[in-house]
């Protein structure tokens, strides 16, 4: 890790403009936690775990800021012409792609978790929370990770990593994951609910995620470790562009 | 040709020369812009990385219709066929998809390159320019939308065992799937590039459509299905929802059990009315960026 | 410990993409003092550059810097400064912070000491404060090269760097350079301005279309690209007397009138040059203009190459 | 019928900006020079007249055309090559003069022809095909002026011209543009801060200060007998410099160059002359320098030079 890489990082994607947007979107959950409330309807876990969390939060938001970060992070540099700036210092790839990805993780996290306590709050006010707060904090800061570590991947891989990203999301983990069981096992969206799961203790019927809380945890981990991998090993041998 | 033996000989400049032939104006400038933005928007006399994306998409659009009609090949015509409005209910996707990946580059490219000031300074108003964007762009939409529907309409009616029976049958379904075909086409479109034409990089563009579509999907399920009372009328905000509501309404066909349509309540020509709006507000949007934008 | 690596060492080096052969079979050995990278746009310049900067692996041959290989090898950024010719800059830093930032990647015992001292070489110091965002062309070349001398490095290497500065920016950071290769530093420059390379550097290498066209004492290599079929564009109080003068004159191979011009085609250009003044006055003939024409680098080099 | 015909025309950006101040201006039909320094309102004038900008006050004709009512049917007639980049990077030359044809009326086989015909007028031949992102900066410059001059315009404004072009470029470029205003008949208004570019184009010269109109008229009326001489030789150019002085000239070295002021001496051009060949120095050139708009508004000794006309 490299303390001028993530200060710089940080300025590159908390602009003043984007914090404030990027602080509505945050709000838009707990909105509708409080419009969830005010309603009064039965059955605040189910809603609260595969409503609030599982379909909104973690099928949308997470994927969505994630995309924005993590692929902005180096990509912006790239596709600025300002990479030539870090990449001509003695600095390992590695380091770089970590303080990187680490400022990415901490500014999706940071947005959707505020999102997901300060809603699922909202949500179980005055019922039991049975492990859904914690299970699904953990779960979006874990999924954060994952998510960012694959869109920093892509964003090495090619320009159009952002349209890439949402073919990913929205096509695969939204369309194809639920025609295909199989397919479940390339889900980071599947991880990380089933992350959550080793902290939710609610019945099936209220949350049932397709992964097993082991499986999830040992695919997330290894993904976040081999798309860095990959990561580094694309930018020790990136070239400049030839145009440019 | 001049016959052989005639022995003279011309030399002609080949300089610069004037042009004083025909010059059609305005019209048919905006006719020219909408064509050429329309090819760019599959990226046809382009690279071969600006069609990658816009095909893929494009293909997508046309899989049921083809699957369809290879089952219907090789197994039999019992098939079940794909009715239109289910269809729309599909082609949603591809076409919100177009929107986030090629919205960005119909506007953005001229703000981006700078090139706005030379259409600013022909033969040509802001309006003009917006206006002609926007149609090709909602043309491209469009042939997400009609294109695979007409492709299932010919392909069936071969297959089936009697054409003119064929067509007899689904004649009236033709006018309601070319409305709904040419109503997602302009709210979608005209929304979309109404965001997109905010922001010249292409990145956030891209998002902000994103983020169109898919934040207020879930939110419009959720405070339409599990909260009730006054977030009903949150099917009118996400696009698949109001967009689906009224080829229903299009079609005369009741909307499925516990179904946003369903559950919200709203009559089904409001979600026409809201087609109708969206598309009015994102085309007044489109036209006021560009009439405002410093050239 | 055996002799010392030199600085650069190119041994038959070539670079394609694709079919396009950008950089052909080139070999030279820099050490320290100025040197200028001359060749038209597009002739493989950037490439080379590149190369020796890291950001492109060679397709054949060998490239080494301080007896290392450049690619995948960050470690020797340490010992080199690069400007590259691409104006981008981050908009939302300072002068002062884009300085620094590169002083503090370079981790440098004392980073603001060093970031000041090089704003303070390219006469900067006005406008370190504000975003770099807002700065000129002239000044975001500037402040690109502070960022690349921060850490004061052995060898220098910049793409383009005069582009965009104004006369007076252009003889400050000529004398700049120069003082730093006073200092015995290694520095590597393109340009394709013959002019700005005849002022800065002594030694040359000339790229065209790929392939080392020329290399060494630039005053040598310029003599050469002198040597050569000319023409001259002429303007006088009396055209038509001076073409008849300087036709009898065995330097001259032909003359041609035009409306107000005269152009003349010679052979040798250092007799045409010292016979014209004798020979207009002779005629009483005044002379406006005197221009030699088809100076442009590509016609030289592609005389250069032909030959 | 006059080219260009301003009143009163003003615009003000905000609240303190001032870009133009109650322009008066008519131009006749020609190649005209529009020189000022930077920020002197070159732009902002030709803008207004294309109509990318509205004045903020006052009037102006173009060709005749009103530019507030009748500005679609002016801007058939008119070709516009400006300062920046503007040129998409993902089509080839060919592919996007064609468009900007018929953008401007010229039915497609028309445009078709007169882009073949243009891009070769202005120099652009094999690459005319290849995407433009990977032009020089020399071959984006005659995009540029090919996409202003393919609808056959009868006048032409060209902001900067030669921006960031190298000296061979330069000279191709203004070559250029001369040929299609004596040649072609297509009256031209070139925007420059660059004396030196105006005066081997122009024939009419516009100055604008701070908005206003300095003054105008024939460009021989700015420029004989003033200026700079450069002279290279072979031979040491302080050699020549020390003689020249002896002759009475007044002379500075710059690098290889050595610079004699004209000062309204038409001798300074035989005293070279001769200088050279009693010197035995070969001369290999000898040219007016590119001046600056400065020096000429700059008052000397004999009082202003030009500025009070």
């Amino acid at each position: 890790m490299n303390g001028t890489l993530i200060r710089l990082t940080a300025r590159q994607l908390l602009g003043q403009k984007r914090t404030v947007l990027l602080l509505l979107f945050g709000l838009v959950p707990v909105l509708i936690a409080v419009l969830y409330r005010v309603a009064g309807n039965d059955e605040p876990q189910r809603w609260a775990a595969s409503a609030l969390n599982a379909r909104l939060i973690i099928g949308t938001f997470l994927p969505l800021a994630a995309l924005v970060f993590g692929t902005a992070a180096l990509g912006s540099e790239f596709e600025d012409g300002t990479a030539v700036y870090i990449l001509s210092k003695p600095i390992p790839r590695r380091v770089i792609v970590l303080s990187k990805l680490l400022v990415s993780w901490l500014a999706t996290a940071g947005v959707v978790l505020a999102a997901t306590v300060v809603a699922t709050i909202i949500a179980l006010w005055g019922e039991p929370r049975d492990g859904i707060l914690v299970g699904f904090a953990l779960a979006v800061v874990a999924g954060a990770l994952v998510y960012c570590a694959l869109f920093m991947w892509l964003s090495v891989l090619t320009s159009r990593a952002l349209i890439v990203g949402l073919l990913y999301v929205f096509i695969w983990e939204g369309v194809i994951t639920r025609l295909f069981a199989g397919v479940r096992f390339f889900s980071v969206r599947q991880y990380t609910l089933g992350i959550a799961d080793t902290v939710v203790d609610v019945p099936a019927r209220v949350f049932n995620p397709r992964l097993g809380e082991m499986e999830a945890v040992a695919l997330a981990t290894i993904t976040t470790a081999l798309t860095v991998y990959l990561a580094v090993r694309r930018l020790r041998r990136w070239e400049i562009g030839e145009a440019s | 040709m001049p016959p052989a033996d005639q022995r003279t000989g011309s030399i002609y400049d080949l300089g610069y020369r004037r042009y004083d032939g025909l010059r059609l104006g305005r019209q048919h400038a905006v006719l020219s812009l909408y064509v050429y933005t329309l090819r760019g928007a599959f990226g046809i006399g382009r690279r071969a990385s600006s069609k990658i994306i816009p095909i893929i998409i494009t293909v997508i659009a046309f899989l049921p219709a083809l699957i369809q009609l290879g089952v219907a090949a090789i197994v039999s015509d019992e098939v079940d066929i794909i009715r239109p409005e289910n269809y729309f209910g599909f082609v949603q996707v591809p076409v919100a998809l177009f929107c986030a990946a090629i919205a960005p580059e119909i506007t953005g490219r001229d703000m981006r390159q700078r090139t706005l000031s030379l259409y600013f300074s022909r033969a040509l108003e802001r309006r003009d320019y917006a206006l002609a964007k926007l149609a090709a762009f909602a043309t491209a939409l469009m042939v997400l939308t009609l294109a695979p529907q007409a492709l299932l309409l010919v392909g069936n009616g071969l297959a089936s065992k009697d054409l003119a029976d064929y067509v007899g049958d689904n004649w009236k379904d033709m006018p309601r799937t070319i409305i709904s075909g040419v109503g997602i086409a302009a709210a979608m479109g005209a929304v979309a590039l109404a965001i997109a034409a905010q922001t010249s990089r292409r990145a956030y563009a891209t998002i902000a459509v994103v983020a169109w579509f898919l934040v207020t999907w879930p939110i419009s399920g959720i405070l339409v299905a599990e909260v009730g009372g006054a977030g009903r009328a949150a099917a009118l905000l996400s696009p698949f929802d109001f967009v689906y509501g009224a080829t229903l309404w299009v079609f005369d066909v009741e909307p499925d059990q516990d179904s946003v349509q369903d559950l919200a309540e709203i009559p089904l020509w409001g979600y026409g009315a809201a087609v109708a709006a969206y598309a009015a507000a994102g085309t007044a949007l489109v036209i006021r960026r560009f009439g405002r934008i410093a050239a | 410990m055996s002799a010392p690596a030199p600085p650069i060492a190119v041994i038959n080096v070539s670079r394609w993409y694709g079919n396009i052969v950008a950089v052909n079979d080139i070999s030279f050995a820099l050490g320290p003092g100025i040197t200028g990278l001359l060749g038209p746009n597009g002739a493989g310049k950037s490439t080379m550059l590149h190369m020796l900067s890291g950001f492109l692996q060679p397709s054949a041959g060998e490239l080494r810097v301080f007896g290392e290989s450049a690619w995948e090898n960050p470690g020797m950024y340490r010992r080199i400064g690069l400007v590259p010719e691409r104006e981008a800059v981050y908009p939302f830093l300072t002068g002062y912070e884009f300085v620094l930032l590169a002083a503090q990647l370079q981790r440098l015992p004392n980073p603001e000491e060093a970031a000041r001292q090089a704003i303070a070489m390219v006469e900067l110091e006005d406008a370190a404060g504000r975003a770099t965002g807002g700065y000129s062309k002239g000044m975001k070349q500037r402040v690109k090269i502070a960022a690349a001398l921060v850490h004061d490095p052995e060898i220098l290497l910049l793409d383009e760097p005069f582009n965009g500065a104004d006369p007076r920016q252009r003889l400050q950071m000529m004398a700049m350079l120069r003082e730093m290769a006073a200092r015995g530093r290694t520095i590597l420059f393109s340009s394709h301005i013959l002019e700005e390379v005849e002022r800065l550097a002594e030694e040359v290498l000339v790229i065209v279309a790929g392939r080392l066209a020329a290399s060494g004492d630039f005053r040598e290599i310029r003599k050469l690209m002198t040597d050569r079929p000319h023409t001259f564009n002429v303007r006088s109080s009396d055209n038509r007397a001076l073409a008849a003068a300087l036709v009898a004159d065995p330097s001259v191979y032909g003359v041609e009138l035009q409306d107000g011009l005269l152009q003349v085609r010679t052979g040798e250009f250092a007799a045409f040059t010292l016979a014209i003044p004798g020979v207009a006055r002779q005629a009483g003939v005044s002379i406006y203009e005197l221009r030699p024409t088809d100076e442009s680098l590509e016609s030289v080099f592609s005389y250069l190459v032909k030959r | 019928m006059a080219l260009i015909e301003t009143q009163q025309l003003t615009k003000r950006y905000g609240e303190t900006v001032l870009a133009l101040n109650g322009l008066d201006l008519v131009v006749e039909p020609g190649i005209t020079g529009l020189v000022g320094a930077n920020g002197a309102g070159k732009s902002t004038l030709i803008k207004i007249l294309l109509g990318l900008l509205e004045p903020t006050s006052g009037e102006a004709t173009v060709l005749g055309y009103e530019i507030a009512r009748e500005g679609p049917v002016l801007r058939q007639y008119v070709g516009y090559m400006p300062e920046h980049d503007c040129l998409p990077g993902d089509v080839s030359a060919t592919e996007f003069v064609a468009h900007m044809a018929q953008i401007n009326g010229l039915p497609r086989a028309a445009a078709r022809e007169r882009t073949a015909e243009t891009l070769r007028h202005v120099g652009l031949f094999e690459e005319r095909y290849r995407e433009m992102r990977g032009y020089s900066t020399g071959m984006k410059q005659r995009v540029k002026l090919a996409q202003a001059l393919v609808h056959d315009p009868r006048v032409l404004f060209l902001d900067e011209p030669t921006n960031g072009l190298d000296p061979a470029g330069r000279d191709e470029m203004l070559d250029l543009v001369r040929r299609t205003g004596k040649e072609f008949g297509i009256s031209i208004i070139m925007a420059s801060h660059l004396l030196g570019e105006i005066e081997r184009v122009c024939e009419y010269l516009v100055v604008i200060d701070g908005g206003q109109l300095l003054q105008q008229g024939p460009l021989g009326d700015f420029t004989a007998a003033m200026g700079v001489l450069a002279v290279e030789v072979e031979g040491e150019a302080a050699v020549l410099a020390g003689n020249l002085r002896e002759r009475g000239l007044r002379v500075e070295v710059e690098g290889r160059m050595v610079l004699v002021a004209l000062e309204g001496d038409e001798r300074a051009f035989d005293l070279i002359r001769d200088s050279c060949a009693d010197l035995g120095f070969g001369l290999v050139r000898l040219e007016r320098r590119r001046q600056n708009l400065e020096d000429l508004f700059r008052p000397t000794e004999k009082g202003t030079a030009h500025a009070a006309s």
